[in-house]
């Protein structure tokens, strides 16, 4: 314990701040609120024209799937799944970063989180909700997909829980439920400083409303802490989990390059690798354009970078072992699938692409340089997202268009519609982040600030949540 | 809600979060009860200087968990087991592995429930309205204030507790009434 | 299902033929009519008013018709069979329609879940309910197809009136129960909605009245005048007793007119030959089952009709080695053909070459086909060092078993081809055991030589009327035939002399041509009779009365007799009371009541002529031979397996049924050999520019393993511009317009280069080789005798037996393990029998409501038969192999589909099918991505919406239609496993073995498919499953099939087989 | 008040869920208990009740066809070509007799098209038509009894045995099962041998 206080604010690997040192709890709340206040910039107001135009496209091929049939998309008969879940699987992956950065960071009093989880957690919940949206819209009946839920209908026939599907249902109907409860509760105490620096009584009562009456009591925070640990604690398991079982969709299956018990780990590994990237696209514009740079500081982003780094390390470990199982096993579904399909069927260019995105690519963040350029990590990190979304399109569409009788193989090729829904997710994923960023603090004001207390005062730095009691260490501080 | 019941309080504001801790240690220990603290974030030791027990969160969470997992696997079982058998291709009625995802999926979805209703029912939240934000002075408790509230019977004097209060270091002191919740 | 016939409809009485819609369930009706309109529907059919709609007929055409008869309460919209839009891309949507969209996706929003009643559905009862009629249950009527001039024996399912399904009559002697793609497809033909309805004079309707009056005035005119003189007839060959009898008639009243015969499907060159060596019209009949060697010269026998379907039979059943020793099956052609590629050995020539090799093998069998051989083979000039050795080792095998084997010709050769064939049959003393003469039953000659002789006497003007009922002739005809340009007023100045009158099912390319127009009616639709190959008459029984105003075309011919008028049931009746003589027509009743109810009359199959063919006509024969054109490309034209020569063309079935060999559907393809096509620089997909003989087509190309190099293969039936046939129409290419009168057939100096663009062809299988997959198990009969260690692993791969506890995991469910405790339904495959003719595909399709979705959705992967046909070829790229694996949905008992349903939609009942469960399905597509057979289709789009009543009528009450966004695939036929269960359980007895079939095994001409219960060892599909041949596809995962296929023998002739093993000759192992 | 409104946010959604589950379940929904006009006005009561003529009479493919048949309006002319052959409530019938047009009765059961029912099975193995179609006689204009969802047929194909009576009732709108429950449950072993009725739960039982 004394030996991490010692360690917290002057980490000997890494030296630089977390948090500009020249900031008071007042001027970091109005540093931190001001983006909620101000009227949002030109810049806001055209990417928001964009991303509500982007979304338009998904109301566009959304209505035109709904009303002609998925028949409209791509999707033939080997190749069941396509667009719908490739999206689907790349957009929880997205999700897993926010999960990941503010519950596993925070069980591992990863100080650096503090400044970005609200902003992971958000890009969470927004990419679960765009996830979620494929699931539905990849049935041929959505209108009976209902019956995914187990209630007591008037047919006497249930769920069936032996399919990753219904598996699926579950895990990410409770991963968007309890991400949006962790969100949440992180979120109500700057709510309630929203609602108490709000300069109109609108503002107040709506940002009253929603911080539920929070007024700081010391009875609250008493439950709160434990509260949103034991929220973290039960996070870090959801995210693993979840990914797991979305790769049981394909490892539960007999598809030659699905059907592979590695699934489970490198879909986590190439979960949190593309979340990051993620994080890394959105963040490096966002902290321009807030300010934030005191909060998020280079630190932050090298660390994320280190993240990309190993996660990619392991995606790239995944393949190997997917290639070299097919080759010891010597199965000769699978050796065709990896050796002869992949690398050079009809899609080897998307594999190809992969394979410099995924494997190649991270590699660049063994270099200091790299991992501390804006430019370079902003990117690398657009590469591993198209990277990773090119894994879900070999994954799914390579392994189904051939499989195990040559005689039903075929090509898929997408329409104007799989990639209008694509394109359309993007849009509502964009507009829901700017509304975020336009009516709630990005910065985690409260964490924050308590942060900056801790750093203030080393000696007493137990932690922010504070359940290991008062700690009489010594009281080098850091200024 | 029959009558009305009125409740006051003495809020006392502090510089830091330090000055904040001692006060309420030592009004504690003077015999003050029901005293609350209002800080922006957690405070360090906040807990113990008001006496609190240990937060019953966490059991709340287990219960959740359990239930869950109870609810799960007899669901579960009952929809493909007992109540419509079906054979389904070749895999046992009762397939325990395959029921273990959303067993797991359940517990947590459960636990969190438990967590963030047991957080909101412990707290008495949701309380859009309480006396202490009678005073104007108070909305700085959720950005940059330091407040310790001491319940004090309505309509008496609370200059005593002002006194002593402002001995203790706080740059601010008054009384609100208001309905008790 | 009960085979046994029903009696016929005592007569044509409107009562007989029930309203498409009565009590029980009728999926064709949709809920949403109020009930006037369903009457108005049943009304509509049931009378024969129905008029053309604008949809169907061209605006220019018609529009002085539209204006006098369209009056919209009668009009029934006309459409593709494919859904509108299901065949425009996804990325071609109107502006205008998606503004509907959206206006729907609005209401959509706004819509309240409130429950009303739902609007009243109507139950239309008889007013007087038929006697044989039980409303619910199908009957079964025997009846006929003719196709040709030779007549195929069928037993149609009726229900309510409504004809459902077509099926071989099992008491034919030629179709022993099974049926052709053509007689499935029959159906969908029935009830097309594009068919002609209007009888016209140019371009105004007429009534058949007006038109019978003009004829009696005609005929009158004519007899007392010059007898008929100019009066002409171009008709298909006829063997209908009946119809003979009235064009006899006719001729006797018009002595001078004349019968043109012309079906382009008839085999003229077989039938001249056999007139010159035998002296009299015959046709030979062959016996397979008697024949241990079989050579074919070119002949498509297994597919080629008429006598296809009792050979596929007598072939099929000498490839089992249960039933003795394998027959062995050579073949010379140049074109990869369904038989080729049945063959033991088979010899890929260019067509002209096949003459030489008939040569040689008269040569080598020697006696007296030695001296014509060696006339002919100086003809044809000396055989290559390849071919000399084959026929040498083809004719050892044919002295080694003289007298049990057989030479056929094909129909793409020529007469003298034939002539030397039936020499070295005669020489092997084959006549009498495996080759049957009897006399023809349409002895006319018909063939290209009718058509000049009457081309010339028109163009002479001799001729002021012609009369065609011929099949559409324009079209079909080679480009220089001559026939368009005299019957085209823009080309023949004499035109205004000519008076034509033309009879057809479609207004296709002929009818553009015809001032008179007769709609004919369906034969399904009208009495008649015919004769099969083999002389066998059927008697063919309409089962519903004309849907859209046609006339039968025996009481069209009936008009030139000048005589009261009489129905075809009744010109067909008062022939055959007449045959009896007096002694007969004391119980003709019964006997009529006999023969139409079984579908044959009895003791008419012809005798058998004995005759030897004269060797002078023969020699004649091959002195006349003149050998096609040498140089360049050999163009190659052969009729398609699926449209024929393209009067099929607007049937939706066959058009969506894959070419069994190339898998391409909706169109025809110029087909190359791989190295030709590396040779000409042309690749799949390539534009090329066709010429021959000065004429010039664009084609796409496409590259075919076993095709002959340097030929091009093109199929007729295509590049249909008939006016009202939307199905045929703009598909395909019309290889007529290259084909000459000549050379009809095959013919050197083609040429083809590569042009710009490129051609996307639909085709249902991309990839032919099996990766060294042990898929459709193929070797010959001393490798499963005495396997190598390979042959060994892979056995071991699909047969081997997983235990519980080590290979498996998964304790067996409790099926049934006597018959006593239930069935236990499962289906074998002999890859042995099956030659891929897509029979039960299209059998499938007919019985379970399948879809058809057009080329733009099968060129999406979208196609929806059940039952697939999966074609691999093996070994060398240019000479391959062939296999043909039918595969369907094979019922795994550890079914990957059903685990990862997530709503339970398709699971397995107690009995072990594989239930899909069409209303529960919310269309994840997860079990089709789990099926490692691929065998589930999915419904991309609502493809079963926008059919017209009359194409309803055609959905099979017992299946439900699929709506959108639901999975589908093979259910083992369970609607007949249903009704079958429930009749034996009303009876209380157990289902028997004969009354239950699947609708692919009814019709396979080869009896490939088995299927029953497992459980009952006494049951064929028992014992075939524990046959040593039987195995599991992909069984090395698991899934348990219930279907299993049995290994495809091949008995090759040690002679030919390159450096075999030194192993004993195969032939004594096929029997044991 | 924060508990109330606490309550109310758990309790809305839960009535919610709860109304809907039992608004499928009701006549709302399943169609039941509504009387359904016809073209002509028949009356059961008269004929199956006051006339105790059997189901069968005019229903007559019951026995032997997946459906249980309307009646052609020649089996009504065959009794009202004699009796109330003049009365003006049958003119419609007359009407449609002469003119040779069907009547369009309306549907009262009305299964979804996916469902094969067959009426001959459920006959021949001890279904009585009053057990699905309830008392036909005691009903001026038909309605329909029974909810005919799903989960009501998969009642009886569980457990059949109940809903079994002998062979000569079958027609019979007053027999109803022995009182004494032991009695009731010894007859139905006994019809459930008889008959050799089993469950059958298969899908493709149903669903084609």
């Amino acid at each position: 314990m004394a030996e991490t206080a010692h360690a917290l604010p002057l980490d000997p690997l890494e030296p630089r701040d977390l948090v500009a040192p020249h900031h008071d709890d007042k001027s970091l709340n109005e540093t931190l609120l001001d983006h909620v206040w101000r009227k949002p910039g030109k810049g806001w107001f055209m990417l928001l024209g964009i991303t509500s135009a982007a979304l338009g496209l998904l109301v566009v091929g959304v209505t035109y799937t709904l009303a002609r049939g998925i028949g409209v998309w791509g999707n033939n008969q080997p190749v069941g799944w396509a667009f719908d879940i490739i999206n689907f699987v790349w957009w929880v992956g997205i999700g897993h970063a926010g999960t990941l950065i503010s519950a596993i960071l925070l069980l591992f009093q990863q100080k650096w989180r503090t400044s970005i989880n609200r902003f992971a957690e958000a890009m969470t919940l927004f990419a679960v909700m765009c996830a979620g949206l494929f699931p539905l819209l990849h049935t041929g009946r959505p209108w009976f997909a209902f019956w995914l839920f187990p209630y007591p209908s008037t047919l006497g026939a249930w769920a069936q829980f032996r399919s990753p599907l219904v598996w699926d249902v579950f895990a990410i109907s409770t991963y968007l439920t309890v991400s949006a409860l962790f969100w949440f509760v992180g979120l109500i105490p700057d709510l309630a400083a929203l609602r108490d620096s709000s300069k109109t009584k609108l503002q107040r009562t709506i940002y009253g409303l929603f911080a539920l009456g929070w007024r700081g009591s010391g009875r609250h925070w008493h439950n709160y802490k434990i509260a949103y640990l034991l929220l973290a604690g039960l996070s870090t398991p959801l995210v693993v989990s979840v990914h797991t079982i979305v790769s049981f969709d394909f490892a539960v299956s007999q598809i030659p390059g699905w059907h592979a018990t590695i699934f489970p780990p490198y879909f986590v590994a190439g979960a949190v690798f593309s979340g990051f990237a993620m994080v890394i696209t959105l963040i490096v514009p966002a902290r321009k354009y807030l300010g934030l740079r005191d909060v998020i500081t280079d630190r932050h982003l090298e660390n994320m970078n280190k993240v990309i780094l190993a996660t990619g390390l392991l995606v790239s470990y995944g393949y190997l072992m997917e290639h070299f199982i097919a080759w010891y096993s010597m199965n000769q579904y699978e050796f065709w699938t990896f050796y002869v399909n992949r690398a050079t069927g009809p899609y080897a260019g998307v594999y190809w692409l992969m394979i410099a995105c995924n494997v190649i690519t991270p590699n660049i963040f063994w270099f200091k340089k790299a991992r501390t350029s804006i430019p370079i990590m902003w990117v690398a990190s657009i590469a591993v997202n198209i990277g990773m979304w090119c894994e879900r399109f070999i994954i799914i569409v390579t392994s189904l268009s051939q499989d195990f009788l040559p005689s039903s193989w075929d090509i898929y090729t997408p329409t104007w519609v799989d990639w209008c829904i694509y394109i359309g997710t993007l849009g509502l994923f964009g507009t829901l982040f700017l509304l975020f960023l336009k009516f709630v603090p990005a910065v985690a004001v409260s964490e924050v600030k308590e942060l900056q207390l801790e750093l203030k005062h080393a000696a007493h730095a137990a932690h922010g949540n504070g359940h290991h009691g008062s700690d009489a260490a010594a009281t080098h501080g850091a200024h | 809600m029959e009558a009305k019941v009125l409740d006051s309080w003495v809020l006392a504001e502090f510089a830091t979060p330090e000055a904040l801790v001692s006060a309420t240690q030592q009004m504690r220990e003077k015999g003050f009860q029901g005293m609350d603290t209002y800080s922006p974030y957690p405070l360090h030791g906040g807990s113990e200087a008001l006496g609190l027990p240990p937060s019953r969160v966490p059991f709340i969470a287990l219960g959740g968990g359990l239930t869950g997992m109870v609810t799960a696997l007899t669901m579960q079982t009952w929809m493909n087991t007992i109540d419509y058998p079906l054979n389904v291709g070749g895999r046992p009625l009762l397939s325990l592995p395959a029921w273990v995802p959303i067993t797991f999926e359940l517990s947590v979805l459960f636990a969190a429930f438990g967590i963030f209703f047991g957080l909101l029912g412990l707290s008495k939240l949701p309380q859009p309205y309480h006396p202490a934000f009678e005073s104007e002075e108070f909305r700085s408790a959720s950005t940059h204030g330091y407040w310790l509230s001491i319940p004090h019977p309505t309509g008496t004097d609370a200059a005593d507790v002002k006194n002593q209060l402002t001995a203790l270091g706080a740059t601010h002191v008054t009384v609100v009434s208001g309905e008790n919740e | 299902m009960n085979t046994k016939p029903d009696s016929a409809p005592a007569q044509e009485t409107p009562s007989s033929f029930a309203l498409p819609v009565v009590s029980g369930r009728n999926e064709a009706a949709p809920h949403a009519h109020a009930h006037d309109d369903v009457v108005n529907e049943a009304l509509e059919h049931a009378s024969t008013r129905a008029v053309p709609a604008e949809g169907a007929y061209g605006k220019t055409y018609w529009l002085g018709l539209e204006e006098k008869l369209a009056t919209p309460e009668f009009l029934e919209e006309t459409r593709p069979e494919f859904p509108v839009g299901a065949d425009l891309p996804p990325t071609g949507f109107a502006r205008r329609e998606f503004m509907q969209l959206l206006g729907a996706s609005l209401a959509l929003a706004g819509a309240t879940a409130c429950s009303t009643r739902p609007q009243d559905e109507r139950m239309v009862a008889y007013t007087k309910t038929p006697p044989e009629v039980t409303p619910g249950n199908p009957l079964h009527y025997a009846s006929g197809m003719t196709l040709g001039g030779h007549t195929s024996g069928l037993l149609i399912t009726a229900r309510e009136g409504r004809p459902v399904k077509i099926e071989g009559n099992p008491q034919h002697p030629i179709n022993q129960g099974a049926a052709g793609v053509f007689e499935q497809a029959f159906l969908l033909s029935l009830y097309d909605p594009q068919r002609a309805r209007v009888l016209r004079q140019g371009n105004n309707p007429r009534s058949l009245r007006v038109l019978a009056e003009d004829i009696s005035a005609l005929v009158s005119q004519k007899a007392a005048a010059d007898g008929g003189s100019r009066l002409r007839f171009l008709t298909e060959p006829i063997s209908s007793p009946t119809l003979r009898d009235v064009t006899g008639r006719i001729q006797k009243k018009l002595p001078n007119a004349r019968f043109h015969t012309f079906s382009s499907i008839t085999d003229s060159a077989a039938a001249q030959a056999n007139r010159a060596l035998f002296g009299q019209p015959v046709q030979a009949l062959y016996d397979l089952s008697r024949a241990d060697v079989i050579v074919s010269l070119d002949a498509d026998f297994l597919e080629s009709r008429p006598e296809n379907l009792a050979l596929n039979r007598q072939f099929a059943d000498r490839r089992d080695p249960k039933n003795g020793e394998l027959n062995r099956l050579y073949v010379a052609e140049a074109r990869m053909s369904i038989t080729g590629g049945m063959a033991d050995h088979r010899l890929r020539v260019k067509s002209a070459e096949v003459f030489g090799i008939a040569a040689a093998l008269a040569q080598a069998v020697g006696g007296p086909a030695a001296s014509l051989g060696a006339a002919a083979s100086g003809k044809a000039g000396a055989p290559s060092a390849k071919v000399s050795s084959w026929v040498e080792a083809v004719a050892q095998d044919l002295k080694s078993k003289a007298g049990r084997s057989v030479v056929l010709a094909g129909e793409r050769q020529p007469a003298a081809v034939h002539a030397l064939a039936q020499a070295i049959n005669a020489a092997l003393g084959n006549v009498g055991t495996t080759v049957k003469l009897v006399p023809a039953a349409a002895p006319e000659a018909s063939g290209l030589s009718e058509i000049s002789a009457l081309v010339a006497d028109i163009k002479a003007g001799k001729v002021d009327t012609l009369v065609i009922t011929a099949t559409n002739p324009v079209y079909a005809l080679p480009v220089d035939a001559g026939l368009a340009e005299v019957l085209d007023p823009k080309q023949n100045a004499n035109r205004k002399a000519l008076s034509v009158l033309y009879a057809g099912h479609y207004e296709d390319e002929t009818s553009k041509f015809a001032d008179w127009f007769v709609p004919l009616a369906h034969q399904l639709e009208t009495w008649s009779d015919g004769r099969a190959v083999d002389g066998t008459v059927s008697i063919a029984q309409p089962l519903i009365q004309p849907l859209f105003n046609g006339v039968p075309e025996m009481e069209l011919f009936a008009l030139f007799l000048d005589e009261p008028f009489r129905p075809a049931y009744q010109l067909v009746r008062d022939y055959w009371a007449a045959q009896g003589g007096e002694a007969g027509r004391g119980d003709f009743e019964t006997r009529w009541e006999t023969w139409v109810s079984e579908g044959v009359v009895p003791g008419s199959v012809a005798a058998a002529l004995t005759a030897t063919p004269d060797t002078g006509a023969a020699s004649q024969l091959v002195a006349a031979y003149q050998p096609p054109a040498a140089g360049e490309l050999e163009i190659n034209f052969v009729h398609d397996y699926r449209v024929l020569d393209g009067r099929f063309g607007n049937n939706a079935w066959l058009q969506e049924t894959p070419d069994p060999i190339t898998k391409i559907v909706w169109e025809n393809a110029a087909i190359l050999s791989p190295a030709t096509a590396k040779k000409l620089g042309l690749e799949n997909n390539h534009v090329a520019e066709l010429e021959y003989g000065g004429r010039k087509l664009q084609v796409p190309v496409t590259i075919l393993p076993g095709n002959a190099d340097d030929t091009v293969t093109v199929a007729l039936g295509y590049g249909r511009t008939g006016l009202h046939e939307v199905v045929a129409k703009d598909i395909g290419f019309n290889a007529n317009l290259l084909r000459s009168v000549n050379a009809p057939w095959f013919d050197g100096g083609a040429r083809l280069t590569k042009v710009r663009g490129s051609h996307k062809f639909a085709r249902t299988q991309y990839h032919w080789r099996m990766e060294g997959r042990p898929l459709a198990l193929d070797m010959s009969v001393s490798e499963l005798k005495h396997p190598s260690k390979e042959t060994e692993h892979t056995l071991e791969r699909v047969q081997a037996k997983y235990e519980l506890g080590k290979q498996n995991n998964l304790p067996d469910f409790d099926y049934a393990k006597t018959p006593q405790e239930g069935y236990k339904w499962g289906m074998s495959i002999d890859l042995s029998r099956c030659t891929g003719c897509n029979a039960c595909v299209v059998a499938c399709q007919a019985e379970n409501n399948i879809p058809v979705v057009g080329k733009e959705q099968v060129g999406r992967g979208r196609e929806m038969n059940w039952l697939r046909i999966d074609r691999y070829f093996q070994g060398d790229e240019n000479d391959p192999a062939m296999v043909m694996q039918p595969v369907a949905c094979v019922h795994c008992e550890k079914a990957p589909c059903e685990y990862v349903c997530p709503v339970n939609a398709t699971v397995h009942s107690d009995e072990g099918l594989n239930d899909m469960v069409y209303n529960r399905c919310i269309g994840t597509r997860y079990c089709s991505n789990n099926c490692p057979y691929k065998v589930r289709r999915f419904n991309y789009l609502h493809y079963t919406q926008g059919k017209t009543p009359t194409e309803k009528m055609l959905m099979n009450p017992d299946v439900t239609v699929r709506n959108r966004g639901v999975m589908e695939k093979c259910t083992y036929c369970v609607q007949r496993i249903e009704r079958v269960r429930i009749n034996a359980r009303v009876e209380k007895r157990l289902i028997q073995e004969k009354e239950l079939q699947t609708a692919c095994q009814q019709t396979c001409p080869t009896q490939a498919i088995a299927f029953g219960s497992l459980a009952d060892p006494a049951q064929r599909v028992t014992q075939l499953h524990e046959d040593e041949r039987a195995y599991r596809l992909l069984h090395e995962l698991g899934t348990r099939p219930r279907t299993a296929h049995l290994i495809r023998l091949r008995n090759p002739n040690p002679a030919l087989v390159p450096a075999a093993p030194a192993e004993a000759a195969p032939a004594h192992e096929g029997g044991h | 008040m924060s508990r109330l409104s606490a309550a109310m946010l758990l309790a809305v959604p839960a009535i919610a869920i709860g109304g809907l589950l039992a608004y499928v379940r009701s006549p709302l929904v399943t169609n039941q208990a509504r009387p359904v006009e016809q073209p002509i006005e028949f009356d059961h009561r008269h004929h199956a009740g006051d006339e105790q003529i059997d189901c069968r009479y005019c229903h007559w493919t019951v026995e032997k066809s997946p459906s249980a048949g309307i009646p052609s309006t020649t089996v009504c002319m065959s009794c009202h070509a004699q009796v109330w052959n003049k009365s003006p409530y049958l003119t419609e019938v007359r009407k449609a007799f002469f003119a040779d047009q069907p009547i369009p009765w309306v549907r009262v059961h009305n299964l979804p098209d996916f469902v094969y029912f067959n009426h001959s099975i459920h006959v021949g193995k001890g279904v009585g038509c009053a057990t699905c179609h309830g008392r036909v006689d005691q009903m001026g204009a038909i309605e329909q009894s029974a909810p005919l969802t799903m989960s009501w047929c998969l009642d009886c194909h569980r457990n059949p045995g109940p809903n079994l009576r002998p062979p000569e009732f079958i027609t019979s709108m007053t027999w109803a099962p022995p009182a004494d429950k032991a009695e009731a449950s010894a007859l139905a072993e006994t019809l459930l041998k008889e008959y050799d009725v089993h469950s059958r739960t298969s899908c493709s039982t149903c669903h084609r």
